[in-house]
């Protein structure tokens, strides 16, 4: 296979998302992924739910299934299951993804079956014209809530992890900087990986994320997880976030102020899950955490499901039939 | 005592502890090496474990054995073995005066008679004056017999069944080396236990040799049954399920992905199959039925075969996945192993009442192959031909079986393997166009990721019925709609011509039944055919498309009665595809319809054609074939006798 | 120009951002003013906000208004306003010869031509030479009237629909006051805009009362609409549902919980309820259908009337819960927003093919009553009726609606609320047996907790009739299966007789529909009576069960004729519960069912009662009804005319 | 209302689990709790969805409701929504509650209805005769799983935490002692209270919890949490957690040995999400953390649900209908 450029991942469809969509970045860094990541387009599987996000199958130029809402993990996990070797993708939404599809993402969470699964989290349901999903935030104004939502958010990260989750990462849609390298990592994790993308639905949810999104702040909004290098954030890398063992939370400190040194910073640490605990939950005004939060090694599920030697042909149907006694009309046997 | 019958009904009752179903499985193989068909019946209480000696935890077994075609466990047994009085009186009813019972008379302890709300004990008080009752301690002779094996009361005591058996067996003269040969393998590690068990089931034997009263329960020894296929086995419904499948990827040289989640009386299939995950099948048990159905769907579209099975309640929560299948054009196998609904209904108990929901139960015009298993053995060649349509035409098959059917075993011809034709696929791995279509069925090419050449993207969104793209167009809309209708409609190119299982193929009346309720259609009409009255038997396997000339056999009739576990499924089938006036008999009450059900209604129907008396508390009537048009359901309805449950 | 007709259909089409739908509401709000009846289609595109000029992002607006009975939409506008190319090139098919066609002749650039992929600009090119083609550059034209207001250009440029609005208005004479009084109330705090929409809005009346080709465009002013009671509105499906609602809730003095899941095109419905919950409703957006019905089941044994909505692929998902509401004896109201399926299909567009899912669509023997309402306004009267039957029977009701009544509106005369009959439920606070049965409907007690005379356990297993314990027992099982289905048919009871809504009460043909297409249905019917044809309308509006005359009185025509938009399953119920043999007319496309469409297929029924010509593509053969028995799916169907898409 | 007993919660049908089967002293524990904690039959409703613990409303007399399969979480909320002076208890196994009602368990959970749901965990599916659940340890031998189960297990406190619970807590069958105090604080919480249940299936997964809930062994194999008081367990109590804060993680000492101290011991604070999170995991031969783990307030759903005044009929269907532009015959209005 030659090498590919991220154009050969696109396909001859014309993308119908609304002009200024963040998903039209996704679709640009998975494309980017694709192609400098090595996939082979015939190897190469894209499931999705249904959803403004799981149209995306249609604009790559690999094997692809737009499935029904909500059921993209539990598809996913039957082809991956029936061929392994297949690099099985997982495209849905947050009402996709945590509503109707809640259970699907907790087993194959659970299981951690090897797909690799993108979660453009745009904190509404944007198909069906901008009904409040189980991520937009307490309050949220929309045409199923006029006076603002009730429910309390999940959290994919807390929510992740409580489903025992191998890998945890997140990324911005219009980051075109890192989140094709962060879709590598993620597509070569060996497990369920989740990735969670903040997503900017310029219609019905415009901005939610701009306080932790938006390019010029970001510096000093996010905190870059990078596994062994310390917790560092703002501009000049002078702040960081400091383990308070008092309450076990994690707090923003600068270093040279009250007399914290890079030494106070906490190490990323991506094989511990109580740091990984605290890191998801990191809310404004605290940065929010990006990049691999969470990433542990676990055999995948397909691998002990193969391992079983399941679906080989050592027997034959002939003697099968045969098992237990036969009443034979020319002489009984055993 | 001597009897002018071709065969038998035995029924063994009693705790779940005492072994009832595995006496019954091991009588019915040494009834099958006597060379007897036979069918069988096992009768699990609803609860798990129920307390020793309720009446609702009673655990039964019935078979039918003997000559010419045996394919019901029977209505009423001619003996009963009941092992303790819950065991007794939860199957008095079913037992015809002067049939046998033979009863523990060492477990009619005061304590157990209250345990089975019994106020004064049945042995004593006159109530079995009808048949004849024959009390043994058994429990004594056992100890007895098992003295010398040197294990404990308890354990002794567990011995109980071999020793009845050994005395069933005696009383049919059946052979008893395929039991001994079963306690051997079974206990060879645990010789006290093996010997005890040969010990009891050797006495149980000479007892009936030797007792005094052992002329009354000495039967004639059946003549071996005129069976014309050379090797025969028993086998249920789950296995030649699992079986079928098996067959299935063998034959398509395709893997079979089978992906389930617990629910009886579905289960089993799932059971016996993760016996044969070596032979070409591998086992999924996913979160829940819509997650079961999905993960096949996306074995499917890897390329392997997927199946999913279920029963009622689940196959509802599948249903929406349907269309995803039918949509995409793939090849599925959907299992439903019926049971008694609505909701969660009746567990156990069986029913035929998923008709509607397989033929019409979901959104949108998506129409899809259905077939019917009709008996235990027939699960087998109908798991294969539902993978052959899947897989020929790219379409999901519902295949509908019942909890009957599941359990149920009979003796069954051992098909030529080598004779079953192959499975063609429509993997084209030269094709460049996963929608390149078949020109007869119009089945799209089975396009496989790893294949360079067919690189797609599908959905259930409505297709460009060319590319799989998306498409709004109308005109493609209405082309897409006609195509799965003919996908579907071309199935009926394939399958056989309808035919008469017995009888003429014109007359007075057919007997048009689907399902579970073959074996007792077949005795039914066997009878009425034996009594001189016009009837044939049309038992239908291919409930959609149905085959295409039986609207022609049909209206060959003057009257079509339809009996049915349900209100009336497949007349309303039959009503929409045929605009056929066919009369109804139907019983939803869980229990199998008796073959005396049936042969009532077909009385009610030629009431000229014998002199039996006909009945029935119900006034019904029957409404002519041909005449003008009726409401079916309002007039002419025979509704089957009950009380006689 | 003048015209012989008393209506007219005009069509609005341009992109999202041209305000199309506001232009068609207020449209249609103004010529309600007129005392014009009307009935109106929004036509959306799939994409929530397509790039501008493209041919898929076009939105459209449709109206036919004027006199004497307007119940569609009309097949073909006589006026076509398009803002953009691709607004003109995609309605182009529909438009009959002869018809007139404005456009913004400042939109039509190359660079807008391109986006609409057209290669050459269709006002030069000779492409419109069929039409009355007026070019109007309209950006100028309102650019001018506000420069004023001190808007920029942009903002300025926003007011061309309100300049068009104008125009629109002027053509038919239709009044200007409400759409002035709702841009005052609408943008009250930003007074630039205000006037600057005001100035467009009369620009645009004035431009056509100077321009020298005015008269080409003054269409004459129709006469007011016979119309015969006392008070009007114009209301769409969605909203109408929305009041039917909170109507029952009145009716009854039970709150409504109404519990969904969004889905094109039902949630509009939530939409409207979340603005009554002040009315005796509650919302629930729950996390998945399934959670949906089940919340409204909870919510229903809390004695609520729990409420759920869906289209196809969710409703499926509620089948199982259903069964749990049908066992339970709960009521609930289950609405279904059909569109185009199988699966996801075409989630904007329109299509009855759920009524099969609807009917017969659950595992068990499920029954459950099935309403159908005709028009946006009936959706208040089927829903008021549905939750009425729910609660008399205590027993889930579905109703079926689709995305056409959802979004279209109709001119409603208001109901009399006074003369509407209080609901009554079965809440007997002193029963204290919550499974007291009403002697006529079998309805059982709507026990509430909190009331300590009727605590009670339910479930999904089969209970015992009396006592709502779990029962094994086959005769319970049989006696509960026939109270259901009486249950269900005792409904029958308590509706009117079938009636015909046009035509004679026997005759040559009954057009016999349900849902949306009555509006088709009724003037296609219209025409034939005038064309002295003996035809009638009959409309089912109780698909489950069907009226007790309704036998009798198609059995009084020689054809039964059933037009739907899906492969014939209003056909399947009327042969299953008839045994009717019926000639079926289905189209499949996701397109409304056209008045020529059925015209046409009158026509070859009643091939020598008119002399106009049918052209048809297709070979039919009409089967006459009482005849020999045929497979009517094969012999008798009448297929629409395509490419009129 | 007069004083009940706990035989008055007893119903008239009889009990029918297998002989021995844990779910017998559970429901002692739930009908002593019912008596003790002073509820109202009439206004306590039992709502439970499909396997042998569900068909616990049949033996309670109170208002109940044996629902379909995994869905007793969703016919819950409907029941609290709609009647909110109705104290809701939701019976559910690990089948149940984990496998095909996860996405309604996780909503319950997130939403905070005032729901006590009783989750009772064997780790097997009784009802359908033994297959493994997703509670199951890997290598679970069951029928559906000869050759030993594949999947990871579910946490059923770590998906709890995950989906933003605010209140955990964990039992066992037979513990008479403290099940019935520990089900009227789970009924006195005010949000959904999540209760885990170990449970003997004496059937199909006999003894699986023999080695921590034995009572011999109970006070080495279990750590009472109790809020304020130190994590101490051991039959003399000398025993405790102590918090490592080097890997974030909990470990046992023995008071006295090595320098340890009482106060040492870590003293239970059951407002502390990061502490709940690592004590559901703790497993042998670390105790297992039994009693009320984890609780915050936080406003129960259906609070604000009947605060936005929803059902309440203010407004006339009479005026509504004639809501917007109305064509009078005798004269045109607005
Ligand atoms: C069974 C079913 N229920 C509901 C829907 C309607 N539906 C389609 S997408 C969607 C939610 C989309 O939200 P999200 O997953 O966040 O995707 P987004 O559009 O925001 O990318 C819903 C409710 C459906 N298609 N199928
Ligand atoms: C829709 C549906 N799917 C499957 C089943 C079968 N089923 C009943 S209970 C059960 C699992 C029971 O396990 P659990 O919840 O752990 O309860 P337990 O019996 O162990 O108490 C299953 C799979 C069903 N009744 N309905
Ligand atoms: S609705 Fe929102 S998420 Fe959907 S395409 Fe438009 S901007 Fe994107
Ligand atoms: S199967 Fe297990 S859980 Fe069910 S009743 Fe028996 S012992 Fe209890
Ligand atoms: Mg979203
Ligand atoms: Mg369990």
């Amino acid at each position: 296979m030659a090498d590919l450029s991220f154009k050969d991942f696109a396909t001859d469809q014309e993308v119908r998302w609304c002009p200024g969509c963040g998903d039209y970045s996704i679709l640009k860094s998975t494309l980017k992924a694709l192609a400098e990541g090595g996939s082979d387009p015939a190897k190469t599987v894209f499931v999705s739910g249904i959803g403004c996000s799981s149209r995306m199958p249609y604009y790559i130029e690999t094997y692809g299934f737009h499935t029904i809402h909500g059921r993209a993990p539990a598809v996913a996990t039957g082809v991956k299951l029936a061929n392994p070797d297949l690099d099985v993708w997982v495209v849905t939404g947050d009402g996709d993804g945590f509503s109707i599809g809640g259970n699907h993402l907790l087993h194959a969470l659970r299981r951690n079956v090897n797909l690799n699964i993108l979660l453009f989290n745009n904190e509404i349901y944007g198909l069906t014209k901008g009904q409040y999903s189980p991520t937009s935030r307490k309050g949220t104004k929309s045409p199923s809530s006029p006076g603002g939502s009730l429910d309390a958010p999940i959290g994919p990260g807390q929510f992740a992890l409580g489903a025992g989750a191998t890998f945890f990462a997140r990324g911005v849609d219009i980051d075109q900087k890192r989140l094709p390298g962060l879709l590598i990592e993620s597509k070569e994790h060996e497990g369920t990986a989740l990735v969670e993308i903040l997503q900017n639905c310029i219609v019905y949810n415009k901005d939610v994320f701009e306080d932790v999104a938006a390019k010029k702040t970001a510096a000093d909004t996010q905190v870059q997880c990078e596994h062994g290098k310390p917790l560092l954030f703002g501009k000049n890398s002078d702040k960081g976030l400091r383990l308070n063992t008092a309450n076990l939370s994690l707090e923003a400190v600068t270093i040279g102020e009250d007399g914290v040194t890079e030494a106070d910073i906490l190490i990323h640490d991506e094989t511990s899950l109580p740091l990984a605990q605290m890191l998801v939950n990191l809310a404004p005004p605290l940065p929010v955490a990006m990049g691999v939060i969470y990433r542990i090694e676990k055999t995948p599920y397909e691998a002990s499901f193969r391992n079983r030697k399941t679906g080989e042909r050592r027997r034959q149907v002939k003697d099968l039939l045969r098992n237990g006694y036969v009443l034979d009309r020319r002489g009984i046997r055993d | 005592m001597s009897s002018a019958t071709d065969r038998y009904v035995v029924r063994f009752a009693g705790d779940s502890g005492d072994g009832i179903q595995l006496q019954g499985q091991q009588f019915t193989i040494a009834s099958a090496l006597s060379g007897h068909d036979l069918a069988t019946l096992p009768d699990f209480p609803a609860e798990i474990r129920a307390p020793v000696g309720t009446r609702y935890g009673v655990s039964a077994f019935q078979i039918q054995f003997g000559g010419n075609r045996v394919t019901t466990p029977g209505d009423a047994p001619d003996v009963l073995i009941a092992f303790n009085p819950a065991a007794l009186v939860v199957n008095l009813p079913a037992l015809p005066p002067g049939s046998q019972i033979i009863v523990d008379e060492s477990a009619f302890t005061e304590q157990r008679l209250k345990r089975a709300d019994l106020a004064s004990n049945p042995l004593d008080d006159g109530s079995l004056a009808d048949y004849r009752v024959i009390a043994i301690d058994i429990a004594s002779l056992t100890l007895q017999a098992v003295a010398e094996s040197g294990l404990g009361n308890k354990d002794s005591l567990r011995c109980k069944n071999f020793f009845v058996l050994g005395l069933v067996l005696w009383m049919f003269e059946q052979p008893r080396e395929s039991v001994a040969e079963w306690i051997e393998a079974k206990f060879a590690n645990n010789t006290a236990v093996r010997d005890a068990n040969l010990a009891a089931l050797n006495a149980g034997h000479a007892f009936g040799e030797t007792a005094e009263f052992g002329h009354e329960l000495k039967y004639e020894k059946l003549p071996v049954a005129p069976l014309d296929a050379t090797e025969y086995r028993t086998i249920t419904g789950a296995e030649a399920m699992a079986l079928g499948l098996v067959a299935a990827s063998e034959l398509s040289d395709t893997e079979i992905m089978f992906c389930s989640y617990p629910i009886t009386p579905a289960s089993s299939v799932l059971h016996h199959l993760t016996a044969l995950e070596d032979c070409g099948a591998s086992t999924f048990q996913a979160e829940d039925e819509i997650a079961a159905i999905c993960a096949a769907i996306g074995a499917s579209y890897a390329g392997k075969l997927g199946v999913t099975s279920s029963s009622g309640p689940g196959i509802a929560l599948k249903t929406e996945a349907m269309g995803l299948a039918v949509s995409a054009e793939l090849p599925l196998v959907i299992i439903n192993s019926q049971r008694a609904g609505p909701s969660t209904g009746l567990p156990t108990k069986t029913e035929q009442s998923d008709l509607y929901q397989a033929v019409y139960g979901r959104n949108g015009d998506t129409p899809l192959p259905v077939l019917a298993a009709a008996t235990p053995g027939d699960c087998f060649t109908m798991a294969t031909e539902a993978a052959r349509i899947a897989m020929r035409h790219m379409t999901p098959v519902i295949l509908l079986t019942d909890g009957y059917i599941a359990n149920a075993s009979e003796l069954w011809p051992i098909p030529d393997f080598d004779a079953i034709a192959p499975i063609e696929t429509r993997k084209l791995p030269h094709a460049t166009n996963a929608f390149e279509r078949d020109a007869t069925t119009g089945a799209r090419v089975w396009a496989e990721p790893g294949n360079a050449n067919q690189i797609y993207r599908v959905g259930g969104i409505e297709k460009d019925i060319t590319t799989g793209n998306i498409s709004y167009d109308a005109n493609n809309h209405q082309a897409m709609t006609d195509l799965r209708q003919q996908k579907v409609a071309s199935v009926a190119d394939f399958i056989p011509d309808q035919g008469v299982e017995q009888g003429e193929l014109e007359g007075s009346v057919a007997v048009v039944a689907w399902g579970s309720t073959y074996g007792t259609v077949f005795q039914a009409v066997k009878r009425a055919i034996a009594a001189g009255m016009s009837v044939s038997q049309v038992h239908i396997r291919h409930i959609a498309p149905l085959p295409k000339n039986l609207g022609e056999l049909l209206n060959r009739f003057d009257h079509v009665l339809v009996p049915e576990l349900n209100s009336g499924q497949l007349a309303t089938l039959l009503r929409d595809k045929l605009l056929l006036n066919v009369v109804q008999l139907n019983k939803v009450s869980g229990q199998p319809l008796h073959v005396s059900e049936l042969t009532d209604a077909i009385h009610q129907l030629l009431p000229g054609a014998t002199e039996m008396s006909v009945a029935s508390q119900h006034s019904t009537t029957v409404a002519p074939q041909h005449s003008k048009p009726v409401a079916p359901q309002h007039s002419t309805t025979v509704a089957p006798q009950q009380g006689a449950k």
